[in-house]
């Protein structure tokens, strides 16, 4: 049985990698999530595959070792890396488009959007973190392969949830701020968790029958474990100062004051949008839906307005009009926007959108019907 | 009657900016879930204490503790889930400004919520065993304390909601008040499963 | 003109109550503020009497001057009332007054929380007093283990007073908290984004965080108190199940971080004086915000070291170890960023910046002595010995109290418009100085040399006497310096030069209005784009305008980069939080005695709230049914 | 020995206080040298900047020295965090072999001593005062009858809490003969301050021939004086309380008084034991320790002295 | 508002006073004197004992209760009344009094004695314990003021606390 998962495993592993690495040699990857997914994907080899594995039935110490591995070292790396792009690219295009047919599925994006929500994904993570620990759970994962099996899985699918949504989904509805008090959050009951196991009287699970190793296990949830989230909650702290002085340099006190003008006048008929948007870019409106369309902007981006574009790749697009960044840290102005839609890359080298080759006409118009969108 | 601007300086005119506006825009959003902030972290610590206390025994719980019957607590559980789906109405409704659906989500919210305050009561004169009985019973009291007390609050908040919506006249800035309504009623909703589950299902 | 105008307007608008009543209904945060900040005065100088009697109880051996058990009293009320009345209400009073002014508004978010809170705040304290007053003062310590406070061994109702204190002064602190955050949040001027915030300012929200997760632990841990006190519940009775280390694991997981809940606020108050007197913006800004926001989250993980003598597994006790000590690095890099920064600047020699240097040392002091403690053998010496004692009074006075106190003179002219008298100003600083490190220096002395902590006497053999009495004038030289400082006070609130605007030339918004500032704050509100504002402030800095000055209207910002978003109403001043806070006391106080004071409480709070919350007359725009 | 260095944590005795001393003088001289080298950089920054007149710009070399100051107090406390680990490993007392069990129970506010062994009637039983072999391991195992205590003899070792509830063990070794004196150390209520007894270090062969003696049954009252001072015991209230080996009193309310007379202090080593103080403390604890649990036992003159007679003739 | 509070508190201080008074040191006298009424005999024949009221301050004082409770088990009352359910000696938390139920007639039953097995406790016990003693037999059924009464103890809980839910029986 052992055997069976241990080839099962190294199986998907390998064919994980292989789609990862194929999509990041058919698209333009930042130097560091191939890295990072490697990294990850290593740490998940070496905590499933091999001796560690071996060991975990013998020594808890070890067990939490490696679930602790699974969730805070292997899924915040796989999470870098973006799988979902990379692997998206890695597929022949006939697959890839039935993927793509498949997530744009109205159903399969609400899913997706309900489990990957903010609040949605640290509770989620905290219920199967904490149910996996309750002794009748936890010994049948240790007496059969098939649960113990779905046990790794939660605990890594849950923390990929996590770590994705405060990393990656930060230009959707997360700032980096809320990932800091998720991080900490994470961080509090992981470490209750770990206290109670070191603090009990007793041990939980019969299977594992030295008392020391049980404290160990909790320790090792408690304080390396700790160590890990704090680090992390300081990248995205500071991130998220970072991000708070880009959007403020921007709104220069010119902007500032044309922005609330703007919104002063801005009047709700959709024909003065309409107008203003054409005034703006000298496009029109109605040919750039069609060509959104065509391009598939909406296999990444969700655009009001654009049947079948609800994805989540990309960050969404509504209200882009009164935005005051592009990617970012580009100020939002006409002209950076058709440079931003037809070369992605000549304005941010690692930016993950790529380059479609949009016309010039066609750029104009993506632009004028972006900017109906307030 | 607004403020003007005064002479030889620029000056930024907020006088057309709205005068409420929704979710972490609004400054009580914030409040709220500070609110849900700190009571968490209460319920997380009880039922940390609750675990820890756990620990001391060789049997759990012990020996002559005898639940309220599954189907009470199954019937509270049950009346909360259902009040999500009429306070779901109105919290979609709110942002649309429409006031028809809030009204009526909030009065079946409010009939949901209070059917789940009589079987708790119910639940709680069934409870066959007191809180100065062992560390047993005073835990999973306390822990009854604490949600009931949240849930009562939860009630009176959603009657109190469904009377100002009916009386009228309602200003357009409540409508965010009546989403965070919503989302504190959850939480009250949300944060008893896990409880419900652990006193009626933990046993060793 | 028509700024004159604008004035009579506003300040008819934002009037604030006059007298008993005004003091009653007002919620403006200036008003709040203030009330915070004086009542914790009062509260500190009652806590200093108590500790200038146990000094001179423990002055000689088998002295006779208190009995035991008042001494034991004194003590814990010594302790309860610096950690619960004085020293995090006199952080959340300073912030109360000055963040908003900083962030260049009008008011804070919810201003009847805050009054709600104050209220609240002051009963409890009351409610302790009272108690201490009628001999029935709380003396199990500050930290009240059990069983020594539970219902067997603390027989009365003296620890049910403490209990309800705690819930009382934390059911205040949590306000003030939620309220400061959403106020540094959402109000601050257009342009501030987070990153250009003043130090002082993610000082009080770091803390205000750290107060959210921090109380609830031991507000869950007093009510479990009472409750196994007045309803015989058994959390703590080993025999029933129960857990006397349970009280430890809460109360610490509260205890560690109420330590950073003091000094966090104490080291922006530092970063703030020493830009002011070095004329230039402190080294390291991102870098300091991390330390704090670093200092805040490991502060969560290292309760245990307070708990090192109960025969932890020893499995865990490096790892405690070694995560206390992290704790340094963030510190030392603040300590270093301040070194720096004098290093660069100009070194203007007023007296606060006097109490800088005397925060340096003796918080350096302070903060090694906690190295010490962190490590395991030494702890288990030095644990529950004077060198505690003085290690902690070091840590909280040295980093808390002396910025304070240079914190104070420098804003004494914010406050009231005149000058603190320089000459007093640094007398008081001598007797402040010498006075602490003559009481507590020999505090680390006596702990080594085998003095345990709480007794309230020891025997003339022990070879204690000479240092005792040390520190005993010490801490009349301490109390001098403490009186100075309020006759500083009384003489210049009477007699002090006039302040003018911004006396110091420094450099955040608060000094951007009058001293002290008019009900309303900023006639036009500013707009800022720089960390260190009014020092670059450019000639033609737009100012906002555009609120109705009959309506108590405050600008929202967005978050991140305080783009302006929406106005909000704020409320005029009104009783009725001032009524919860009391129906609520009423509540907590009769649960001392008879356990239907909760929904005696709760029935009160319910027809407070009520009033709280009567709907007023529509005036702003109604929802039309949609056909 | 002084008197006033037989309860300091900077005279050790054994090597268990020793390891502690160690770490302490190590971690005493890294933060001194911290404390110094802080004062010098500060006082450089103030001369250099009192003699400014305008604050100059940010200069390159500021972060470097930040990262060298914070690398350097990095290195530090790995250093003394080293020293911590491996004087806590020190400590432990897992796996180390001792010769002896004795059991420690608080009381509020005297200490209950037991020599443990397998024959329950070879069990010593004694109050404040613990013998200790020179240069023997001793197992202390700690148990609290009331509230936490703390069991701290600083010249010995560190301190462990007294938890009622639940026994913790304790190794202690004293290499040098002496007299060593102990102190509760957790805030236990009234007395906490006079709560604290005497540990002796004496060579083996003294300390076997005390705790034979500890063991033995009270001796019998030779002269009338004592037999009357039996009496008086016995038929007041002490027998409620206290117990005597050998006769009716078996009361474990107070200290065992089977060898009182030889014990060298009264009242959890608060005073001396000779016959003013027995006398004293027989009549009225409470003057002395205020709140004690004894109560005043005003006594017939001549019981009184007869009682003293005879609890001195206890050795 | 100064004064106001003050008188406040002294007002309440008059109420409370006795209630929170702890004695510490007991005078010699307290530890001899041998209850308030100072009978001839032990049994007296006829009549039963003409009911005559002694105020005992222990009732009114939680510490003196507290220390009835600590006494009742040092001296092993509970060898023979349990925690007040009664085993060899007549239970002592319900309404039925063999001997009366006023303190001078409990004081006297624990200082002199009665048949069946009761000892007599006096000089043996000092007389302030036994006034303490028997303000926390009463306390049992709830004869004292409910405020001073002790709470549960830190041990096996064999009856209700006095301070809890009663109808639990």
């Amino acid at each position: 049985m052992r055997l069976v998962f241990d080839i099962l495993v190294t199986l998907a592993m390998i064919a994980s990698l292989t789609l990862y690495f194929r999509g990041v040699r058919s698209t333009k990857a930042r130097v560091y999530e191939p890295i990072a997914f490697a990294a990850g994907w290593l740490t998940i080899f070496a905590a499933l595959v091999g001796p560690m594995d071996t060991l975990s039935d013998v020594l808890f110490a070890v067990h939490m070792t490696q679930h602790e591995l699974l969730m805070i070292v292997a899924a915040p790396l796989i999470v870098i890396g973006r799988p979902m792009i990379y692997g998206l690219w890695g597929l022949s295009p006939s697959a890839r488009a039935n993927v793509l047919a498949i997530t744009r599925a109205p159903a399969v994006l609400k899913t997706w959007r309900a489990i990957t929500g903010p609040v949605v994904v640290l509770i989620v993570h905290a219920i199967v973190l904490w149910a996996w620990h309750i002794p009748f759970a936890f010994e049948g994962a240790l007496h059969n392969e098939t649960i113990h099996a779905v046990q790794h899985l939660m605990f890594f699918v849950t923390a990929a949830l996590f770590w994705w949504a405060i990393i990656q989904g930060r230009y959707g509805r997360l700032g980096y701020g809320v990932a800091v008090f998720f991080v900490f959050a994470t961080a509090m009951h992981t470490s209750i968790l770990g206290a109670l196991l070191f603090f009990a009287h007793g041990r939980w699970y019969p299977s594992y029958h030295s008392m020391e190793d049980q404290q160990l296990a909790g320790l090792i949830m408690w304080i390396p474990s700790g160590l890990i989230f704090i680090v992390a909650g300081l990248a995205l702290f500071a991130a998220w100062l970072g991000e708070s002085e880009r959007r403020a340099k921007a709104s220069s006190f010119t902007t500032l004051l044309m922005l609330l003008l703007f919104c002063a006048c801005a009047n709700e008929y959709r024909g003065d949008r309409i107008a203003e948007a054409r005034q703006l870019t000298g496009g029109e409106p109605e040919r750039g839906k069609t060509a959104i369309q065509r391009y598939g902007c909406g296999t990444c981006h969700t655009i009001p307005g654009v049947p079948g574009a609800k994805a989540t790749v990309g960050p969404p697009l509504d209200q882009i009009g009164v935005r005051t960044y592009l990617a970012g840290h580009l100020i939002n102005t006409p002209a950076n926007l058709m440079k931003w839609i037809r070369a992605p890359q000549s304005i941010d080298p690692k930016s993950a959108m790529p380059d479609m080759f949009v016309t010039e006409r066609d750029g104009r118009d993506i632009a004028a019907y972006l900017y109906t969108l307030k | 009657m607004s403020e003007t601007a005064p002479v030889g300086r620029r000056f930024v005119d907020v006088s057309e900016l709205p005068m409420f506006a929704f979710g972490p825009r609004d400054p009580i959003w914030w409040g709220l879930w500070l609110l849900l902030a700190i009571e968490s972290t209460m319920f997380v610590l009880l039922a940390s204490s609750y675990f820890y206390l756990r620990g001391n025994e060789s049997t759990w719980p012990p020996p002559g503790v005898h639940q309220a019957p599954l189907w009470l607590t199954a019937l509270t559980v049950v009346a909360l889930l259902l009040s999500v789906i009429p306070t779901w109405w109105a919290f979609r409704a709110a942002i649309q400004f429409r006031l028809r659906p809030i009204q009526i989500g909030f009065l079946l919210g409010t009939l949901a919520s209070a059917a789940a305050c009589v079987t708790r009561a119910y639940e709680l004169a069934t409870i066959g065993y007191n809180w100065n009985s062992h560390a047993y019973g005073s835990i999973v009291w306390a822990i009854y304390f604490m949600h009931t007390f949240h849930l009562t609050s939860g009630t009176v908040e959603n009657a109190v909601m469904t009377v100002l919506l009916f009386k009228g006249p309602v200003e357009k800035k409540l409508m965010p008040d009546i989403r965070l309504s919503c989302i504190y009623w959850w939480f009250v909703v949300v944060s008893w499963i896990p409880f419900w589950i652990v006193i009626m299902f933990d046993k060793s | 003109m028509i700024d004159l105008e604008l004035h009579v307007q506003l300040a008819e608008t934002w009037r604030k109550p006059r007298g008993l009543w005004g003091w009653l209904t007002d919620n403006h945060h200036t008003t709040i503020g203030m009330n915070f900040i004086v009542t914790s005065f009062v509260f500190f100088l009652l806590g200093g009497i108590e500790a200038i009697l146990m000094r001179t109880q423990l002055a000689r051996p088998e002295n006779h001057f208190v009995t035991n058990d008042f001494y034991n009293q004194l003590f814990t009320t010594h302790g309860s009332t610096m950690m619960f009345l004085f020293a995090v209400p006199m952080i959340e009073g300073l912030g109360i007054y000055i963040v908003p002014l900083m962030l260049g508004t009008r008011q804070m978010s919810f201003p009847r929380l805050n009054q709600f809170s104050y209220f609240s705040y002051l009963i409890g304290g009351l409610l302790l007093y009272a108690g201490f007053f009628l001999n029935f003062g709380p003396d199990a310590g500050w930290f009240s283990y059990v069983p020594l406070s539970g219902p067997e061994f603390a027989p009365g109702k003296r620890i049910d007073i403490w209990a309800q204190m705690i819930t009382f002064t934390e059911i205040g602190s949590l306000g003030g908290a939620v309220s400061m955050i959403a106020t540094i949040f959402k109000h601050r001027a257009p342009g501030m984004s987070l990153n250009r915030m003043p130090l002082f300012v993610w000082g009080e929200l770091v803390t205000s965080f750290m107060i959210v997760f921090a109380m609830p632990a031991v507000m869950v841990a007093s009510s479990m108190l009472a409750s196994d006190r007045l309803i015989a519940t058994q959390f703590f009775n080993k025999a029933e199940g129960g857990d006397v280390l349970l009280w430890q694991h809460l109360f610490w997981f509260f205890g560690h971080p109420e330590v950073y809940i003091i000094f966090i606020p104490g080291t922006t108050m530092m970063s703030t004086l020493v830009s002011a007197f070095t004329k230039r913006p402190v080294f390291g800004y991102v870098g300091m915000v991390l330390s704090l926001v670093a200092t805040a989250f490991v502060g969560f993980g290292v309760w245990v070291h307070h708990m090192f003598a109960t025969g932890l597994p020893e499995l865990g006790l490096s790892f405690f170890t070694a995560s206390s000590v992290l704790i340094t690095i963030p510190t030392a890099f603040q300590v270093f960023s301040w070194i720096i920064t004098i290093f660069h600047g100009k070194f203007i020699v007023r007296t606060p910046m006097l109490y800088v240097l005397g925060f340096l040392f003796i918080f350096v002091m302070g903060g090694l002595s906690g190295v010490m403690l962190a490590s395991t053998p030494l702890d288990w010496q030095l644990h529950d010995t004077f060198f505690v004692v003085a290690h902690l009074h070091y840590v909280l006075i040295g980093g808390m109290l002396f910025p304070l106190i240079g914190a104070l003179t420098y804003w004494f002219p914010k406050f009231t418009g005149k000058m603190m008298n320089e000459t007093l100003g640094r007398w008081t600083f001598a007797f402040f100085f010498v006075g602490f490190n003559l009481t507590f220096f020999p505090m680390h002395n006596l702990g080594l040399h085998g003095m345990p902590r709480r007794v309230y006497t020891y025997l003339p053999t022990m070879g204690w006497n000479n240092l005792n009495m040390l520190s005993t004038v010490g801490a009349y030289v301490l109390g001098v310096g403490v009186l100075l400082f309020m006759a500083n006070a009384v003489i210049s609130l009477r007699s002090g030069a006039i302040a003018g605007d911004n006396p110091w030339g420094s450099f955040s918004l608060e000094w951007f209005t009058s001293s002290p500032p008019p009900p309303y704050n900023f006639l036009y509100l500013p707009t800022t784009r720089d960390r260190y504002e009014i020092w670059t402030m450019a000639d033609d800095q737009p100012l906002v305008t555009g609120f109705r000055p009959d309506r108590r209207e405050v600008l929202i910002t967005k978050l991140m980069d305080a783009f302006p978003d929406h106005k909000i109403e704020t409320p005029r001043p009104t009783i009725w939080p001032t009524l919860l806070a009391g129906a609520t006391g009423i509540g907590v106080i009769t649960a001392i005695f008879t356990p239907w004071g909760v929904p005696l409480g709760m029935l009160l709070a319910g027809i407070a709230l009520t009033g709280w919350f009567w709907p007023k007359p529509p005036h702003h725009e109604l929802l039309e049914e949609q056909p | 020995m002084t008197s006033s260095s037989y309860q300091d944590a900077l005279h050790p005795a054994g090597p268990y206080a020793n390891t502690i001393v160690g770490v302490w003088w190590f971690y005493l001289i890294v933060c001194t040298i911290v404390f110094v080298a802080v004062w010098i950089a500060l006082f450089i920054a103030i001369r250099r900047a009192r003699r400014r007149v305008e604050p100059d710009t940010l200069a390159p070399r500021a972060p470097r020295a930040m990262m060298l100051a914070l690398a350097a107090t990095t290195g530090l406390l790995l250093a003394m965090l080293v020293s911590s680990i491996a004087g806590a490993r020190a400590l432990s007392p897992q796996g180390k072999a001792v010769t002896r069990e004795i059991q420690v129970t608080g009381h509020q506010w005297w200490w209950d001593i037991q020599y443990l062994d397998e024959r329950s009637d070879h069990i010593a039983q004694t109050a404040n005062e613990l013998h200790v072999p020179v240069g023997e391991r001793v197992r202390i195992i700690l148990a609290s009858s009331d509230v936490i205590h703390s069991f701290w003899v600083p010249n010995l070792h560190g301190k462990r809490d007294l938890i009622p509830g639940q026994k913790s063990i304790f190794v202690i070794q004293a290499d040098k003969a002496g007299l060593y004196r102990a102190q509760c150390a957790e805030f236990c209520g009234l007395q906490h301050a006079k709560m604290a007894f005497i540990v002796i270090a004496e060579p083996k062969h003294d300390f076997e021939q005390w705790l034979a003696t500890m063991r033995a049954s009270a001796a019998q009252p030779k002269t009338a004086d004592e037999q009357r001072g039996q009496q008086v015991f016995l038929s007041t209230s002490c027998g409620m309380c206290h117990a005597i080996k050998g006769t009716s009193a078996g009361s474990r309310v107070g200290p065992d008084l089977t060898h009182v007379g030889s014990r060298r202090t009264l009242g959890a080593a608060v005073i001396p034991n000779n016959r003013g103080n027995l006398s004293g403390w027989i009549a009225d604890a409470g003057g002395v320790k205020p709140g004690v649990l004894m109560p005043p036992n005003p006594l017939d003159p001549d019981d009184l002295h007869a009682l003293v007679a005879y609890l001195e003739s206890l050795k | 508002m100064t004064p106001l509070i003050l008188t406040l508190c002294l007002l309440a201080s008059l109420a409370s006073c006795r209630r929170e008074q702890r004695q510490l040191r007991h005078s010699p006298q307290a530890s001899t004197r041998t209850g308030g009424i100072v009978r001839d005999a032990e049994l007296q024949p006829g009549q039963p004992w003409p009911e005559v009221t002694v105020r005992n301050v222990s009732e009114e004082r939680a510490w003196d209760l507290n220390e009835g409770q600590r006494l009742y088990r040092a001296y092993n009352c509970n060898g023979c009344h349990a925690n007040g359910g009664g085993g060899m000696g007549p239970a002592l938390m319900d309404e039925s009094w063999i001997y009366g139920s006023h303190p001078e007639n409990i004081h006297d039953v624990i200082v002199e004695g009665r048949p069946n097995g009761m000892p007599s406790f006096g000089g043996k016990i000092p007389d302030y314990q036994i006034w303490e003693i028997t303000a926390y037999v009463r306390s049992m059924s709830g004869l004292v003021p409910k405020l001073a009464a002790t709470g549960r103890t830190d041990h096996m809980q064999t009856k209700i606390s006095e301070q809890s839910k009663k109808e639990e029986k």
